[in-house]
């Protein structure tokens, strides 16, 4: 039987299981193993003793596996909290909350029979040697390949396949000319006293001259050689000379 | 035994690893396959019944020159051959879910044995016992593994249909009946998967 | 053959090495040296006259079974014992990339493919598929991978242009797509390439 293999259980001395957790592959070998002790129904588990029981195992638990021992943990508390609901009185079918875990602990089960056949025929198997001497390979060019269109054009096909998004982002750093738009900010500053800021960009303007315009704006009104107001709420920003347009 | 038969005893005696008919085949450009397989049915009665050390054995979708497991014990006990190491438990689990489900995702293998893979995962690709065999259809189109010839010569076995049926099992998989469900369980089923 | 010289067989079989007469009697507690060469010769006779395709040879001051010098041209030319050399599916795919893309980077190829390159870059690069055609500009001054004449001959194509074009697969693998570009842009990507 599957679970033969996993050591008893020792109950404590009120403290809870002393248990050797290496000895589990997961919670659901733990579960059925606190099952299989107790001489429980896998069809019918009291959740809310095995509950208590795989919490008190797993509280000592080693740190390895101990987020899927706790996941499980986690579903046999909100079992528990569903077994106590009461049930509808209307006659209709009452839905067993435990079904899904039934199921999947039968599958593991049967999962682990299947195991426990593979590792009997991998032991029949390893009484058989293979030849155990190999000369050294002879020297000579290494086997032709064998590869074909059709192959590479089903790779093909794969890797487009894989493409989640065919855009690829280029990040690039590209100098920005600060120098060069403050210089203009300061003729147009010259020559009118106040303007639109998005006059400073010029035609045609690219990301990095409206970013250029930014930061000198910003650097010449940390300075105090200019003033930014906007007049109302979404409207344009409005640079003015500092001396020209006191502050309020 | 005749040439074709000795020719083949030698080819298989110097690969080492399990070889298809075809592969034997190619040895003699004036053979076909029915020849070759004459030739190992005469090959392999020659070792079942000159007692021999050694015997012919198919598997992994070819034939392979083994000793016989009876003479495993002393060979072992004198240092001569090694067997190889043991799987773990959880290579084990999750192989068997891969050879019965393949080709299956790392998702659904995680559910079954209800922890993480990734890690034995990796170990059965370095040892040859699982592969990528494509991508789900599904969100992230995660990779599907499926086993390799590898897998079946580790067992012994000629073909995956030498596993165990699900029918031979002690504990059959049984569906759980499904009756309607009230809102509160379909969420929690819902949650659940 | 007596249960001896079987046992010896098996043991020569898996053994690596030739072994001695001192190592074959420690097979069995409860033979000796002069019972061990009487069962070497027992099986030396068998392989010899039985018509076999291996035989029974003394060297380095012990016994190993070795197939015999007449059948090696065989089975070289049918190259059993080299493992199969089709290309792995990570092999296709990043062939498929480079062919299509280049000269193009590792992390380009690791970008559309989703996972590491480089043990397959080496691989490929081993077998005289592709080679460094160049170092791109891009910081670190990655290097360019590029197909070689080898893969056209593997492929059976003249040259690059005989290769589907993108437009006739089902989905292309296209060039990044090319914005509009004005001319400041038009210039920077050119200093870039």
């Amino acid at each position: 039987m599957t679970l033969s293999e996993a050591p008893p259980l020792a109950l404590g001395n009120g403290s809870g299981f002393v248990v050797e957790l290496e000895s589990f592959s997961g919670p659901l070998d733990l579960l059925l193993h606190l099952l299989r002790e107790q001489q429980l129904d896998i069809a019918d588990i009291p959740i809310a003793k095995i509950a208590d029981q795989f919490l008190s195992v797993i509280h000592d638990l080693g740190l390895n596996q101990a987020a899927d021992y706790l996941e499980m943990a986690g579903r046999l508390l909100r079992l528990k909290v569903q077994m106590l609901l009461p049930r509808r009185g209307d006659g209709e079918e009452w839905e067993d909350p435990r079904a899904e875990l039934v199921r999947r602990l039968l599958e593991y089960q049967q999962i682990r029979e299947i195991a426990l056949w593979m590792e009997q025929a991998a032991e029949r198997r390893s009484l058989r040697f293979p030849r155990g001497y190999l000369p050294p390979p002879p020297d000579r060019p290494p086997p032709p390949l064998t590869l074909d269109v059709i192959d590479l054009l089903a790779a093909v096909e794969r890797v487009i396949s894989g493409i989640l998004s065919p855009v690829l982002h280029r990040v690039v750093a590209r100098p920005l000319d600060v120098e060069g738009a403050t210089r203009r900010i300061e003729a147009l500053l010259a020559e009118r006293g106040e303007f639109i800021w998005t006059e400073a960009f010029g035609p045609a303007p690219t990301i990095a001259d409206v970013l250029s315009v930014l930061l000198a704006l910003l650097e010449m009104a940390r300075r105090g050689a200019l003033l930014i107001r906007q007049p109302a709420p979404f409207a344009p920003l409005v640079v003015a000379l500092e001396l020209a347009q006191p502050a309020d | 035994m005749n040439s074709l038969s000795q020719l083949i005893e030698a080819a298989l005696f110097s690969a080492a690893r399990p070889l298809t008919v075809e592969e034997l085949a190619d040895l003699d450009p004036d053979t076909n396959g029915s020849e070759v397989r004459a030739a190992l049915d005469q090959l392999r009665e020659h070792y079942d019944f000159g007692s021999h050390g050694i015997e012919l054995v198919e598997m992994g979708g070819g034939f392979q020159l083994l000793t016989r497991p009876v003479f495993a014990a002393a060979i072992e006990r004198a240092q001569i051959g090694v067997r190889g190491s043991k799987l773990s438990g959880a290579m084990l689990e999750t192989l068997a879910v891969i050879a019965y489900r393949q080709p299956v995702g790392r998702a659904e293998i995680e559910e079954i044995r209800g922890v993480n893979a990734s890690g034995v995962l990796r170990s059965l690709q370095e040892r040859g016992l699982i592969e990528v065999v494509g991508r789900s259809e599904a969100l992230g189109r995660p990779l599907l593994y499926g086993t390799t010839p590898m897998f079946l010569e580790l067992l012994g076995l000629q073909d995956l249909a030498n596993l165990p049926k699900a029918e031979e099992l002690s504990i059959a998989l049984q569906p759980v009946p499904a009756a309607p469900m009230d809102e509160d369980t379909a969420a929690y089923v819902e949650a659940e998967s």
